[in-house]
């Protein structure tokens, strides 16, 4: 599970040099990494160190953030996302994200996931939309719990269960890149394991970044580390590097429990 | 840890444990001053509801006059009725009947109702035509005359019909004028009193339920069947009126304040711009519908459609105020979870935000539509305080309102018959105003619940 | 019936070229699946909005223009030897009766042989130019249809496009508000002056007596319009409001916030509400008849010539009204005060009325002035309470056991009364209008600014 | 096409006759709505008048005086003849609580307690009057108290001209003093009422020392708890003010817009309606209502101008 | 610093079955445990799993959340805390709480600190409170950074300052015990570090309770460490041994990372 790969990925998403202000305060100061196909790529750091800030920059949710000023390039699959005449509605279609706390709509579990699909034209029927919504469920591993009652709100299940409609939710858009801003902090153990197993799984299709505020679960599920601290990216690899063998005085402080 | 400090802390504790008494009395005393408060508003509801509930419940009953009326030919010198006959166009038959209606109309049929009132009363019983004409309300002649313009088959037959006794038969009746005053500073003449006594000892009065109340328009030449329906469909109208412009208006406005607007200088004015409407006197709301909408766009005066059309620009800061509110409360996660699987901003609002919202906005829009329902003032400056006795089909045509109808009524000068009937028209009001903030209440703990 | 027909027809097109521009979009879907910006609903909107847009620029014009042409027209009819012997009030009635013949309404007198062609020639010249504009209206909707329906493609972004016109629209609709505002100030302000013609702005601003007099009553000066009075009697009666519902208003809302269990609250808290919700016509009847007399006599009893109608009677149910806005509004400040402030005190172990005084109150006062300047604006402009139970009598004392009477009383009276409308008499109640609408304004911003402050404590 | 309904605005003292008559009107013509009456004043009702013809405008002014200059010009700008009709009297009273003593005023006793200042021995002194038996010995030891209607009732013009002004000339004021005078009143004891009679009544029982001023018709319904004053000897009652021996009294009018007749239905019908025996005239239905009515012959009068004029 | 003590020290604090219900939810299952004098004692475990209800129950500030009901026996120098005659202001003024946000009072810095003497009477004049409120800044360690400054907001102060102003506001009403619930968790690394240098400070004179989601910090601070999971206590100890050498299995999964 904790196992590098072998075969070094191709890069998905490469970031240069990116900077962010709130307002008069700078939270990032030049973020430059590159993050690889088909792994789950991890950022760890204390709080506060501007974790999500770099996340909600990839799909441009600092830009529903007022003040919010994002600086640097970002590519996706070498395509500037911050040029003007490209479509943040598509971007994000493309790079899909999960959040903290689970936050499905106020709506039936098959509404939440149809969604998606729905406002982006994806199903040219009602049985495609159908077929959309299952496989979804099914990827996000749902699907067997919840079948019986895709009609009942998705807002009565459990943390854990809301969390993965979440993901389907996120998967029926068929995105390329999915965010995860510590989608298991809200959870207890047993629901943090069954999602930390789904994301292992998830990996074979999509690139997927995590943030996490616990260095054990970025051992558990990620292949590659990124540390973060006080709006630098202090130090990144892959992961089982990071852990054992930190090249940095901060992030050995950090893995040692020494700050933060 | 020294004995010192040890005794210290002793000495502290004492000191704290001291002061205690004191400090539990003035908590008490505050919490009493709480329910004083909470005595007081509620004392005042009560007071106001059972002051307007003890004047306002009688006027709820009514005399009724139960006659045998004949349709005296003798009396009645009248053209049979025109029939229409084979060949005979509309308009020419129209013109007939409404000659003939005419001439009915032009029938004393008071005579008719006297020679009832004079059956009814023991034989012989001496008192003038005037006098014994006065126990009945002064519309008894229409209404007799309807019967017959309905039925002219009736000429020569006796029917039993149900009248309404006048105001002042009334007000002897309840007592509401002083039964020990002498002749000289009562409404009705003695023998008209003593009659009315002995037709509520036979029977031929009796109290029944104010049907007229509900089922009439304002009347002032006949006080006793003065009723509210034309001013409710005056207010049902503008209250359309109002939902149909200040709800779409007013959250549109709200939702582009909240969730499109920049933050910029623009904004900041309509925002002070709006939160001053919601405190401008509703007066001036009257002297600008007076200015535009009279003046200026010339609609029809005392018209439901321009008090609607007040109404709403005076609704329409509550309803924004409110709904901004409520967008304000969506939690930020719904917003990014719509966001972030690629909804624009507005899909986001109107698939999100907005359903989540509609409770709240719901239960603005009812409270900002009764206090309409309830505004007075303004309407009085666009002439609603006019006389209108017809209910109004559309709302381009005359009406009033049911506050206004209750200012007018206060103002009436049988003093006597509309205190009773004002306070039960306010009763009506409170009744709709109490219904529509229960539902509003019903709605918001139903949102309460859900959330 | 015409406006009828005009609507009818767009709605006819409106839902044409929806449909068509949705069927055109669709069929750029090809099976390989080549991925088009925008749904077909979007570009069905987009191509009905096209369409709608040039209509209503053509109905827009003809509503500006057509009253004009009409008139040129009426007045063309008139033979010219007739024309120049009209005087301005000559003419305008000439052209009443040669538009109420157009329209069938018919006229009174002897009807001149000109005046029937006239009218004849007027209702078809009316009939033509609505044809006119109602085929003006079609094509140029049917132009933008098209023009619509050529655009879409691929790449359209239809969407974006259609939420543009969605923001213009919510724009409009924020306008509203602004446009009341100028719709009052313009209102107020033109009347006002042309009152200040007849009276000076210092004697009205500063005067002492208020007395409207009729000019036809040989008195002849038009009467004084002295604010003052007024303005002490509306202040008078607002501080006695505010007396009676500030500590009811304020205790009840903590006493429901901090002490009453729930389900006291969930039932107290809507009755007291309830007393929002009367109309102020019923406090104003309640006053009059019940209060005033009540208060009568109880000054009688306790040796005190109380009027049954006073700024007392006035003041005090116009303190009950504002009970429920003064508690509502305090009791959300006092839940937006945060729990933690709370929790600070309780542990360090103050009471929960040391807890109440010393740290909730404190933190909540700029919200709870903010919302008494709210309640004092709303006292200020109350009318029906004061009309029927202040007892209005314009007169300066300082005894709120007298009748006074206020500015919003003044209003109705001025221009509900006997008086002579093309005087100062009834302009007078423009200028108190605008007096009110600056006042309020004022306290307004001032509360605006003092909640403004104290919201940003905690964000 | 054409309005069906007539609209008539105004007086509010006419308004309650006009509504009588209305309500009557479409009773006995059953092809005619029921007219509209609008209130707003004499004043208003003149404003709407006079703003021009055509389906929009009032028909009918109703006024509790007679049209003044500047109204008749802001009619013939618009181009709006207004027929002037005048159909009876409306009588003014004193009045005061049930309770209290009787009262026989005159205006010159009346003008003595109401003026702020009153010549005494030949000077004019601020008013020394408290109770009404400083004035006059047969008067009853009461403290004066006086409600009287606001300025903007047309009541109060009259009360103004028949009242005070006469009173004032009747006492006779000494050489020089200034024409201001007669009108101006004291604020100590009078009591100036902007809204209707029920609100005087309000007054009259919170302090039953108060004398008020009322409509005939309104002291007339509530005759259980109102007492009136007579005035120079006289009643008021119908027969006296139709008489012309009650001196506070004043005519009523209604204004018909000749250039809506016959294109407004029943316009005519409605007014010569108004003008009919029945309604108008002695023993008719407006009498009961509080009308005094005019004499037989000034109605016809009345009745053929106005069907000369149109 | 991590060295436990080596003189058992007496007991202050006594818990006996201790069970906490929100309304229908139960959130603690019977608690025992007893907590050392001159000591500062850490609670740990997963979010949500009661250490806070826990705490609130020791100064009864339970009694303040509607619906919160409390059961067994919770003693204070052997006295029953939950006694029906026991003051609750006098129990709070000797149990004094810190909280996870520093919540001062929007007053100013001197006022925050002398508000708690002021309630109490503790000061029989001027000067006395004058030395009350100098002499807890200064243990707070906060004296030196804000004595210009006394008569300005406490709410203008950092957030490590907000948070030592908080701890003497506490300090000044003379407590015995100190309740600290998450105190760092909103500070940042350096703050985090002063407050809990403070902390290892303050031990000498009082009974310090403090509850952390971060087992380093626990670490840290500690002397003895309770661990919580789902509403029971798992373990307690010293806190080298409970983290050297758990005994319990859930307790070392913790630990380890494999949970939470
Ligand atoms: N909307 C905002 N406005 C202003 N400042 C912000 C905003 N969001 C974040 N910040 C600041 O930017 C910095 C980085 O914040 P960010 O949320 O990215 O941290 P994080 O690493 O995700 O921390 P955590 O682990 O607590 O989530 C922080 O100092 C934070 O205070
Ligand atoms: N006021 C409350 N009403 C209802 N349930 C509550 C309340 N406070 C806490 N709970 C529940 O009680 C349980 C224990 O909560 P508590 O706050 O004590 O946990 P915690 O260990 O402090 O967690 P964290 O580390 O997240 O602060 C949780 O399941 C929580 O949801
Ligand atoms: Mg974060
Ligand atoms: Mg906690």
């Amino acid at each position: 599970m904790n196992a590098a790969e072998l075969v070094e990925p191709s890069i998905r998403l490469t970031a240069r040099d990116v900077t962010v202000h709130y307002g008069a305060k700078q939270a990032l100061h030049g973020i430059s990494i590159d993050i690889p196909d088909h792994a789950v790529t991890a950022f760890i750091g204390p709080s506060g160190c501007g974790k999500s800030t770099f996340l909600r920059c990839i799909n441009r949710m600092n830009d529903t953030i007022e003040g919010a000023r994002v600086g640097g390039r970002i590519e996706l699959d070498g395509q500037d996302i911050y040029a003007p005449d490209l479509d943040v509605v598509e971007l994000r279609a493309r790079v899909g994200m999960v959040f903290q706390k689970p936050n499905p709509f106020p709506k039936s579990i098959y509404d939440n996931v149809a969604y998606g699909p729905r406002i982006h034209g994806l199903a040219r029927s009602k049985a495609d939309l159908d077929e959309i919504v299952v496989s979804s469920l099914r990827k996000a591993g749902l699907f067997e719990e919840v079948k019986d009652r895709l009609n009942e709100p998705g807002t009565g299940l459990s943390g854990g269960q809301q969390q993965r409609l979440c993901i389907a939710r996120a998967i029926a858009v068929g995105p390329e890149v999915i965010l995860m801003d510590e989608p298991c902090s809200a959870l207890d153990p047993i629901a943090t394991a069954v999602i930390e197993e789904l994301i292992d799984e998830l990996r074979e299709n999509y690139t997927i970044v995590i943030v996490t505020h616990s260095m054990q679960q970025a051992a558990r599920v990620s292949q590659k580390t990124a540390f973060f601290h006080l709006g630098n990216l202090i130090e990144q690899g892959d992961t089982e590097d990071i852990f054992t063998n930190p090249v940095n005085k901060q992030t050995q402080d950090y893995i040692m429990g020494r700050i933060g | 840890m020294t004995s010192t400090s040890l005794g210290q802390a002793a000495a502290r504790r004492e000191r704290v444990r001291a002061g205690l008494a004191r400090r539990h009395a003035g908590e008490r005393l505050f919490r009493a001053f709480g329910v004083v408060a909470i005595v007081l508003a509620l004392g005042f509801v009560a007071l106001l509801f059972t002051d307007v509930l003890r004047k306002g419940i009688p006027a709820f009953t009514q005399s009724n006059i139960r006659l045998e009326i004949t349709f005296d030919p003798e009396l009645l010198k009248v053209d049979p009725a025109p029939v229409r006959e084979a060949g005979q166009s509309d308009a020419d038959y129209r013109a007939q009947s409404l000659a003939w209606q005419r001439q009915v109309a032009m029938l004393n049929w008071n005579n008719v109702i006297e020679a009832g009132l004079r059956q009814a009363a023991p034989a012989g019983y001496e008192i003038d035509a005037r006098q014994i004409l006065t126990i009945t309300e002064t519309d008894a002649r229409h209404r007799v005359r309807e019967i017959f313009v309905a039925d002219p088959g009736l000429l020569g037959e006796t029917v039993t019909v149900d009248l309404l006794a006048s105001a002042n038969t009334d007000n002897w009746i309840k007592g509401n004028i002083n039964r020990e005053l002498g002749d000289a500073q009562q409404q009705l003449s003695a023998p008209a009193r003593a009659l009315i006594d002995l037709f509520v000892e036979n029977g031929t009065i009796s109290q029944g339920f104010a049907w007229s109340l509900f089922t009439n328009v304002d009347s002032r030449s006949a006080p006793a069947s003065a009723g509210l329906l034309g001013a409710l469909m005056g207010s049902l109208w503008m209250m359309l009126i109002v939902i149909v412009l200040a709800v779409p208006i007013g959250v549109g406005s709200a939702i582009y304040l909240e969730e499109f607007a920049p933050r910029s200088r623009l904004t900041d004015l309509i925002e002070v711009n709006i939160n001053n409407l919601a405190a401008v006197p509703s007066i001036v709301f009257g002297l600008l519908g007076a200015a535009v909408f009279i003046n200026w766009f010339r609609l029809p005066l005392s018209a439901p459609l321009a008090g609607g059309l007040v109404l709403t620009l005076m609704t329409l800061p509550t309803i924004i105020i409110a709904t901004r509110a409520a967008l304000k409360g969506v939690s930020p996660a719904l917003r990014q979870a719509a966001l972030g699987m690629g909804a624009s901003k507005t899909q986001m609002v109107f698939h999100h935000v907005l359903p989540v919202t509609f409770p709240s906005i719901l239960t603005a829009t009812i409270i900002g539509v009764a206090q309409a329902l309830g505004e007075t003032a303004p309407l009085l400056l666009i002439g609603m305080n006019a006389f209108v006795a017809a209910v109004p089909a559309t709302p381009v045509e005359q009406a009033t309102a049911l506050p206004v109808q209750i200012y007018l009524w206060q103002a009436n000068e049988n003093r006597n018959f509309f205190e009773p009937r004002t306070s039960a028209a306010i009763l009506v009001l409170l009744a709709l105003m109490i219904f529509l903030n229960a539902i509003a209440i019903f709605l918001r703990s139903r949102l309460e619940k859900r959330v | 019936m015409n406006t009828l027909i005009v609507a009818g027809l767009l709605l006819v097109l409106l839902g044409l070229a929806y449909r068509l521009g949705w069927a055109k979009s669709r069929s750029l879907v090809t099976p390989e699946g080549a991925r088009i910006h925008s749904r077909p609903q979007y570009h069905g909107t987009l191509t009905a909005l096209w369409t709608l847009g040039p209509a209503l620029l053509v109905l827009a014009v003809w509503a500006y223009f057509s009253p004009g042409v009409t008139h040129w027209y009426a007045v063309s009819q008139i033979p010219s030897d007739i024309l120049v012997e009209l005087d301005q009030a000559g003419l305008n009635r000439q052209l009443q009766r040669i538009r109420d013949l157009a329209s069938g309404y018919g006229v009174p007198g002897d009807l001149q042989p000109f005046e029937a062609t006239a009218g004849a020639n007027l209702g078809r010249f009316q009939l033509l130019s609505f044809l006119i504009m109602t085929a003006a209206t079609a094509g140029l909707g049917v132009l933008g249809l098209s023009f619509a329906q050529r655009r879409i493609g691929v790449r359209l972004r239809a969407r974006n496009e259609v939420e543009r016109a969605v923001s213009w629209l919510l724009i409009a609709c924020s306008a509203v508000a602004i446009v009341t505002t100028l719709g009052i100030v313009a209102s107020l302000v033109t009347e006002a002056f042309r009152f200040f013609t007849y009276v000076s702005p210092l004697d009205f601003f500063f005067g002492t007596v208020w007395a409207p007099r009729f000019s036809s009553t040989g008195a002849g000066d038009a009467g004084q319009y002295g604010l003052l009075p007024l303005l002490a009697g509306t202040l008078m009666i607002s501080a006695i409001a505010m007396l009676v519902a500030v500590p009811v208003g304020l205790m009840a809302a903590i006493y429901l916030n901090q002490y009453a269990h729930r389900s006291v609250r969930a039932v107290v808290k809507p009755v007291i509400e309830i007393l929002a919700g009367i109309p102020t016509i019923v406090y104003g009847f309640f006053a009059l008849v019940t209060v005033g007399p009540f208060l009568r006599d109880f000054g009688n009893a306790i040796g005190l010539n109380i009027s049954a109608t006073s700024a007392l009677t006035a003041g005090l149910v116009m303190g009950v009204m504002i009970v429920p806005f003064i508690s509502s509004l305090s009791d959300d400040i006092l839940n937006q005060v945060p729990r933690t402030l709370r929790d600070g005190a309780y542990g360090l172990g103050a009471t929960q009325s040391e807890t109440i005084r010393n740290v909730l109150l404190p933190a909540a006062l700029p919200g709870i002035v903010g919302a008494f300047l709210l309640a004092v604006s709303r006292a200020i402009g109350e009318t029906m309470i004061v009309v029927l139970a202040a007892g209005n009598s314009p007169i300066l004392r300082g005894n709120p056991l007298e009748p006074v009477s206020t500015i919003t009383v003044s209003i109705v009276n001025q221009l509900t009364g006997d008086t002579d409308f093309t005087g100062p008499q009834s302009l007078v109640a423009f200028a108190l209008g605008l007096t009110l609408f600056i006042m309020t304004l004022c306290l307004n911003i001032v509360a605006l600014y003092i909640v403004r402050r104290f919201r940003e404590q905690y964000e | 096409q054409s309005r069906d309904t007539i609209q008539i605005a105004g007086s509010s003292t006419v308004l309650p006759f006009s509504s009588i008559v209305a309500e009557e009107f479409s009773a006995a013509f059953p092809e005619f709505n029921t007219p509209v009456v609008g209130s707003g004043g004499t004043g208003g009702g003149f404003r709407q008048f006079c703003e021009g013809t055509g389906d929009n405008t009032i028909d009918i002014a109703n006024a509790s005086r007679a049209i003044n200059a500047g109204e008749a010009e802001a009619c013939a700008a618009a181009g709006v003849t207004p027929i002037e009709v005048q159909f009876g009297y409306d009588g003014i009273v004193f009045a005061s609580s049930a309770s209290g003593p009787d009262f026989a005023l005159t205006p010159a006793l009346v003008y003595q307690a109401i003026a702020a200042q009153v010549p005494v021995d030949g000077a004019l002194v601020d008013n020394p009057y408290t109770t009404w038996n400083q004035i006059d010995a047969s008067l009853p030891e009461q403290a004066i108290s006086f409600a009287i209607p606001g300025t903007n009732h047309g009541t109060r013009e009259v009360f103004d001209l028949n009242v005070v002004e006469a009173g004032c000339e009747e006492v006779g004021l000494p050489e020089g003093a200034s024409d201001d005078a007669c009108l101006t009143l004291r604020q100590d004891v009078v009591v100036e009422i902007a809204g209707d009679y029920t609100e005087t009544l309000a007054r009259l029982q919170s302090n039953p020392e108060t004398i008020g001023v009322f409509g005939l018709s309104f002291y007339d319904q509530n005759r259980d708890t109102l007492k009136v004053a007579t005035v120079n000897g006289i009643v008021p009652s119908n027969d006296t003010v139709a008489a012309g021996e009650y001196p506070v009294s004043r005519p009523l009018f209604f204004y018909v817009k000749k250039e809506h007749i016959g294109v407004v239905p029943g316009l005519a019908d409605y007014t010569e309606y108004f003008l009919s025996e029945g309604v108008s005239g002695q023993g008719g239905i407006l009498e009961a209502a509080g009308l005094i009515p005019q004499p037989a012959e000034v109605t016809a009068e009345a009745l053929a101008a106005f069907q000369a004029a149109q």
